[in-house]
């Protein structure tokens, strides 16, 4: 591993790039105070993660990715803070206790989890590597042909989600 | 030419260290969940872990050479831009209603 | 195909008088109350002329993959129970037609969907079927009994609810554990009858017991057997009076039905290592509810309290497992139902001429009404098992059965009789012997429904009192099968 | 003829029909007609029948109605049987029930419950008939019950009257729990012998151990002791005066009440196989034929003391069937239904004329106004207390020399009660008829003789009282005994006198001088000294006080027995039942209750801390299968 490590160096340095610039935008995201600061955070968390999607040769997914997390979902909430005019800290403190206990929990969350999959079998690397996997044409191939009804009622689900939204978010429902 | 580059990534780096990521990023996660009480930074927060859940079966995608993983990320994220575009509707009805979208607040189911 | 469209007649009469406005549901829902018993005759014809016809039975596949098949059938116990339940009904949508009902479509409907799963109990063969019907009796009587109730309807029918339901529970667990173990040699899992009784049969003694336990929970709080009987009399005098005699009337016997088909010949280990301690509970049950219904002042809460009594020994025989108590048990339901009818629509005539059920508030109304006096006189000697009436035909069986069992047992058991005599006179002299007073003066001349029902009960007593045969030849040869196949 | 022994108890019952649809509309005269009409039909047959039985030799016949309860081996048909021992009884009933009939038409005639007097009275002869006719004890308990049925119907015949409703009560609550011994004497016959047809049953009557002969001959015994008023289960019947008096006469002392003497007959073969049945049966007898007399000799009701009387009389012939003489108690049922009717017909027709005065006290000299009454109830009271050569004093004696072959302290008991039953009649006989009239003298302007209707079978019932010993005439007086040989067939054990003829002389001397004794000891306190009974219970002794109140029997019970049950009722209905019971099933609510109120603290409505608590779960869930 050790010469591994040497001999290509370019990717393991944009891992640990990439894995710094999320760790800390993930903290960021929550440590902040201002929801915009917040969410200007979770969107470059989202961009470390998508370069991690091309490094695992995911590359159509990082473009999907960065359209629908970074290009809609945050616009979204952004939109949202600024409509509901939340750009100052306007929460009151939780307990200090309270606080403790959250990050104590997940501090205790965080053990478990990686004990638990430290724990599963030793994981091997399937002999030859596909690096096809993440084009489109193979993950069309997949979608399409053995996830297709699944994927039919996805499209139910995100219809059934837009006309809630709407009906929700309308102001004066008779 | 990135067929290459990537190829040499996941070879380079153990699975190990992915899950390490993921896990911390899926507990940072929880954390914020857990302790903020702003509503929206609350669904950032469920987005975070949502994508830290994503990375981790992207890595395995690629560990396996199997695309269902990938297209499992997809439904995730449809999964989520659903429970967003309603989550963030009802917020802003509930700010409509009650001027606030503090959690503790909202306690009215209590009773 | 005929136990079927017995099933299926109520139901869809249930949906009809659903959509009836106005006193038309309640004419529509006698008709086709009637029109159900006479199918229910011609059935019965049937069956005489080929117990075993297939007119009889009706078998279709229901869910393939659990093994559960709509499966009903009349044998001669099954058919008994539907007679009394299609003579019943009628007689209990008569009975009400003086009194005014808020929704009298809703009301009768709920009475003949009531009907339609009281049949599917007394008639199915398949453990899940029954278990369904089982609850789906609930529901329409929860209804009448919440809707159109006294007082405290809201508190005692969710007592009555909660009780009952809770020990259904019981019956569903031990019937899934039975259906676990069935199909040891086809290795098909099957909730058919018989299958279930292969399957408790095959359990060892321990485990039958904890069956016998759990069903008869069930059936025990359904009947009501001492000590899990105390929502019953709330219940009966809060119910409206017709939601009473379905209750007392036909309900109560799907506990009594329940032990000899689905109880007693599933777990005969169970029986034999537990049945005494049911059969100490049924005989306590007799003199504790004797006891009590002697110092009853309400006149219908005396009769749910007899009702126990009467109901303890019923039980007293069926577990005393021979063919003169089964028998004498079968006989006394059907006498029980009438009777217990009869009574209740006594009560509620009561009620409704002179305002009160109190028996020291009455009196006297032998004066003014004599022929509701000989009427009633009638019906009470029915319900003290006077000779050539339909109770003593049952409670003579009843006791000879319990006497096999043991002597003692039914020395105690008999104490009914007297004690029986004790409360049922003791009312009838306050209510309608002595001077009339400013409340029983104005009792005035019963309405004509009224005077039928009460007819009708009366002549069936005598009639059944004095020739017992096509009641015995039914039950008889239904008896013998059973045990023989315990044997 | 004898096949159509149905219709015997079928022209009461169309009677009964008749007139409880019809009574009310058809007018009195019509309704007690076809009543009595209906019963005499029933004579005639019974006659014919009885005609019909002398020339059969075999002397019983069967005949099946329908089957009426089949359960695999326990086969009841309704089916009767005539026999010397149920021809015997045939007759009594439909003969004395005739003549009451025509008397109630005369006593009955003010009456608005006219036609339900008939009615029931009807209703009564029907189950009366079947209980002598069944050919198996279920029917025997059908007619039981229903006689029991008929008997508290007709006590509480005033149901206005709140304390002839209790006494109503009272004795069908109290033949119910003979009746309870009854049935189980059945039902154990059943199991013992497979049958309960009597044919059968006796056959097979010795393959049953002694023990269980003795258990079922006592359980028939308790049956008896309910119906035929024997200690412990006799006070309701001296309560049971409270009904009309022709219903005194008919159910209280003709017939109802020895039915316990015919089943015990019946079923002689239990007893004579059981020393120890036989022995309790006599002593009861005894005692209660004792004690009534006793507690007769102070009471001033005029139907008090006949009905104490008529339990005396019944204890004597249990004494009789006691010691084995069956055919005895029979003979004795006989004269004492001809004379005990007539006793109380007259004590009838005295009230009629009385305007409805029981009490002895306000009588008096009444012989002038009633001669025909005086003249019928005399030969009664003669007959009752054994004047040589009327009916009674032939069954009394037969059953006196019975007694005395068997056991000596018995024969005392009972010649005692001789003495007492003399005493006690002619008291009343000379309370009622003799001395100065004590009563109102508006009632002595209404004083009148009653009409033909009453007296008319006051003198057949007279006449039968007189000639009634024939019927059972001794050997001693070179009579054949000619009941004891009709009924030979159906007793199975029969012990042949073996008194001499000098020993039943003499027991003859002595019972007629107990009479003598007993009679003349009354007319001289109550005729020659005037003597009256205290007026009020104040001026009584203490000890006639406690006879007066008959021994506080009543009392005793009370306190024993209905007082406790209706304690132990209360306490259960308001204890056990509410508090207990209820207050489990209740308290199984509560609890889930007070834990759901518990749990819900942990519903906060706070989401963070759901989310919290949601994390911890995850991890335990995690960490537990780690572990795992």
């Amino acid at each position: 591993m050790s010469t591994l490590l040497l001999n290509i160096p370019v990717t393991q340095y944009m891992f640990y790039f990439l894995s710094f610039v999320a760790f800390l935008c993930a903290i960021m995201v929550v440590a902040s105070k201002n929801p915009i600061h917040s969410i200007l955070y979770l969107i470059i968390t989202f961009f470390a993660i998508a370069g991690h999607y091309l490094l695992l040769n995911a590359q159509f997914l990082a473009v999907v990715h960065i359209i629908v997390y970074a290009g809609a979902i945050m616009v979204l909430f952004l939109y949202v803070i600024m409509m509901m005019n939340l750009n100052e800290d306007t929460e009151s403190h939780k307990h200090i206790y309270l606080k403790f206990a959250a990050v104590g929990s997940a501090l205790l969350l965080l053990i478990t989890l990686v004990a638990a999959l430290k724990g599963a079998e030793k994981l091997t690397a399937a002999a030859p590597l596909n690096t096809n996997v993440g084009l489109i044409k193979n993950l069309g191939t997949t979608l399409f042909g053995e996830y297709l009804f699944p994927f039919e009622v996805s499209s139910i689900l995100l219809l059934a989600a837009m006309v809630g939204a709407i009906m929700i978010g309308k102001k004066d429902i008779k | 030419m990135t067929g290459i580059l990537l190829q040499s990534a996941i070879i380079s780096t153990p699975i190990e260290w992915y899950i390490l990521l993921s896990a911390a990023l899926f507990t940072i996660g929880a954390c914020g969940v857990m302790f903020k009480r702003n509503a929206i930074i609350i669904f950032a927060s469920v987005e975070l872990m949502l994508n830290a859940v994503n990375l981790l079966l992207v890595a395995f995608s690629s560990y396996h050479s199997d695309a269902s993983a990938q297209v499992f990320v997809f439904f995730i994220m449809a999964v989520a831009a659903a429970e967003v575009a309603v989550g963030l509707a009802i917020l802003s009805m509930i700010y409509r209603n009650v001027k606030s979208i503090d959690i503790d607040v909202l306690s009215k189911l209590r009773h | 195909m005929l136990t079927g469209l017995l099933i299926v007649i109520p139901l869809i009469a249930a949906l009809l008088t659903f959509f009836i406005k106005g006193k038309a549901a309640r004419v529509a829902a006698l008709g086709f109350s009637i029109l159900e018993f006479a199918v229910s005759v011609f059935a019965w014809y049937q069956y005489k002329t080929e117990p075993l016809s297939k007119q009889l039975y009706l078998n279709c596949t229901w869910i393939e993959s659990i093994g559960a098949n709509f499966s009903v059938g009349l044998d001669g116990m099954s058919l008994l129970m539907v007679l009394l339940t299609t003579f019943l009904v009628p007689l209990i949508i008569l009975s009400s037609f003086k009194n005014e009902y808020d929704k009298p479509n809703s009301f009768y409907g709920l009475i003949l969907l009531m009907q339609m799963a009281l049949i599917g109990v007394f008639t199915t063969n398949d453990g899940f079927l029954f278990y369904i019907f089982w609850e789906l009796a609930l529901i329409p009587i929860y209804f009448i009994c919440l809707v159109w109730g006294g007082e405290n309807r809201a508190r005692i029918t969710f007592k009555f609810f909660i009780y009952t339901l809770f020990g259904s529970l019981f019956m569903l667990v031990a019937l899934v554990f039975l259906y676990q173990h069935t199909g040891m040699y086809t290795g098909i899992k099957s909730w058919a009858i018989n299958d279930l009784y292969q399957a408790g049969r095959s359990l060892n003694a321990s485990q039958q017991g904890y069956v016998f336990w759990a069903v008869f929970l069930a059936f025990a709080i359904k009947m009501p057997i001492f000590p899990f009987h105390t929502w019953q009399p709330d219940t009966y005098v809060n119910a409206p009076t017709q939601g009473t005699m379905l209750l007392s009337g036909i309900m109560l016997k799907m506990g009594t039905f329940g032990m000899i088909k689905w109880l007693l010949p599933v777990v005969p280990l169970g029986v034999a290592n537990w049945g005494s301690w049911a059969m100490l509970l049924s005989v306590i049950g007799i003199i504790y509810a004797s006891c009590i219904a002697i110092v009853q002042t309400d006149f219908k809460r005396l009769i749910a309290y007899s009702s126990i009594a009467h109901v303890g020994l019923i039980a007293a025989g069926i577990l005393a497992w021979n063919q003169q108590g089964i028998q004498g048990a079968l006989i006394q339901m059907v006498s029980h139902g009438i009777n217990v009818v009869g009574l209740f629509l006594v009560a509620d005539i009561l009620f409704r001429h002179t305002g009160t059920r109190e028996i020291s508030k009455l009196g006297g109304i032998r004066n003014v009404n004599p022929w509701f006096a000989v009427l009633f006189l009638i019906i009470l000697l029915g319900s003290v098992a006077l000779p050539l009436t339909n109770g003593f035909v049952g409670e003579f069986l009843l006791i000879t059965g319990v006497y096999g069992y043991g002597a003692w047992t039914a020395a105690f058991a008999g104490l009914t009789v007297i004690l029986g005599a004790v409360y049922m006179l003791r009312s009838y002299q306050g209510i309608m012997l002595g001077e009339s007073n400013s409340v029983t003066a104005g009792f005035g001349t019963l309405a004509p429904s009224d005077k039928a029902v009460l007819i009708i009960v009366c002549a069936a007593i005598i009639a059944f009192g004095v020739y017992p045969q096509p009641l015995t030849d039914l039950a008889e040869p239904a008896v013998k099968n059973i045990l023989s196949s315990t044997k | 003829m004898i096949k159509l022994i149905g219709l015997v108890p079928l022209f009461p019952l169309i009677g009964f029909i008749i007139n409880g649809f019809f009574g009310k509309k058809m007018g009195k005269g019509l309704s007690g007609t076809i009543a009595s009409l209906s019963i005499a039909a029933s004579f005639v047959v019974s006659l014919l029948i009885f005609m019909d039985l002398q020339k059969m030799p075999e002397k019983s016949v069967v005949v099946n109605l329908f089957s009426w309860i089949n359960s695999d081996t326990l086969k009841i048909p309704f089916s009767f049987l005539v026999d010397p021992l149920s021809s015997i009884f045939l007759l009594i009933i439909t003969g004395i029930g005739f003549l009451i009939h025509i008397y109630s038409i005369g006593y009955m005639h003010h009456d608005e419950g006219f036609a339900r007097f008939f009615t029931y009275l009807n209703l009564f002869i029907f189950f009366m008939l079947l209980l002598v006719l069944g050919n198996n004890y279920l029917i025997m308990f059908v007619g039981w019950e229903g006689v029991g049925l008929c008997s508290y119907l007709l006590i509480g015949f005033w149901f206005k009257n709140t304390e002839y409703n209790n006494a109503a009560k009272k004795a069908f609550v109290m033949n119910r729990i003979g009746d309870l011994g009854f049935l189980l004497g059945i039902i154990l016959i059943f199991f013992t012998y497979g049958t309960i047809t009597y044919g059968d049953v006796f056959e097979k009557a010795h393959t049953g151990s002694d023990t269980i002969m003795t258990a079922i001959a006592l359980l028939l015994f308790v049956g008896a002791m309910g119906k035929s008023a024997q200690i412990p289960l006799y006070t309701w019947l001296p309560d049971a005066m409270a009904g009309p008096t022709p219903v005194s006469a008919l159910i209280h002392a003709a017939t109802m009440v020895t039915a316990g003497i015919y089943m015990i007959v019946r079923s002689n073969i239990f007893y004579s196989s059981s020393e120890v049945a036989s022995e309790v049966v006599a002593i009861v007898g005894a005692l209660t034929a004792l004690m009534a007399a006793v507690i007769g000799c102070a009471q001033t009701d005029i139907k008090k003391v006949l009905a104490y009387s008529t339990v005396s009389q019944l204890g004597l012939m249990f004494l009789a069937l006691g010691v084995g003489a069956y055919s005895t108690a029979v003979f004795h049922v006989t004269t004492h239904a001809f004379f005990k009717a007539l006793l109380f017909l007259g004590a009838g027709s005295v009230i009629h004329a009385m305007s409805n005065e029981q009490d002895m006290r306000k009588m008096g000299g009444l012989r002038k106004a009633l001669p025909i009454t005086w003249l019928t109830m005399g030969i009664a009271t003669l007959a009752i207390s054994g004047f040589p050569l009327l009916s009674g004093f032939f069954s009394k004696d037969e059953i006196l020399a019975h007694v005395w072959e068997e056991n000596k302290i018995l024969w005392i008991v009972a010649t005692l009660t001789s003495l007492l039953t003399a005493f006690y009649m002619f008291r009343m006989f000379i309370l009622t008829f003799h001395t100065n009239f004590r009563g109102t003298a508006e009632q002595k302007h209404h004083l009148h003789e009653s009409p033909k209707s009453m007296t008319i079978p006051l003198i057949v019932l007279a006449i039968l009282s007189l000639a009634g010993g024939l019927l059972g005439l001794p050997e001693a007086f070179h009579g054949n005994n000619w009941i004891s040989g009709y009924l030979s067939p159906i007793i199975a054990h029969r012990s042949p006198s073996t008194l001499s003829h000098e020993t039943e002389y003499m027991l003859m001397g002595i019972a007629t001088l107990v009479f003598i004794c007993g009679a003349y000891t009354a007319y001289n306190v109550y005729q020659k000294s005037k003597v009256l009974p205290a007026a009020s219970e104040k001026d009584m002794r203490p000890s006639e006080r406690f006879i007066y109140h008959k021994f506080k029997v009543d009392e005793f019970y009370n306190a024993v027995i209905t007082r406790p049950l209706n304690g132990i009722s209360v306490a259960f209905h308001k204890f056990v039942e509410s508090d207990l019971i209820d207050g489990l099933v209740n308290g199984v609510g509560t609890m889930v209750k007070w834990l759901s109120g518990v749990i819900r603290q942990l519903q906060t409505g706070n989401i963070g801390f759901y989310i919290f608590s949601m994390v911890l779960g995850v991890v335990a869930i995690i960490f537990w299968s780690v572990l795992k």
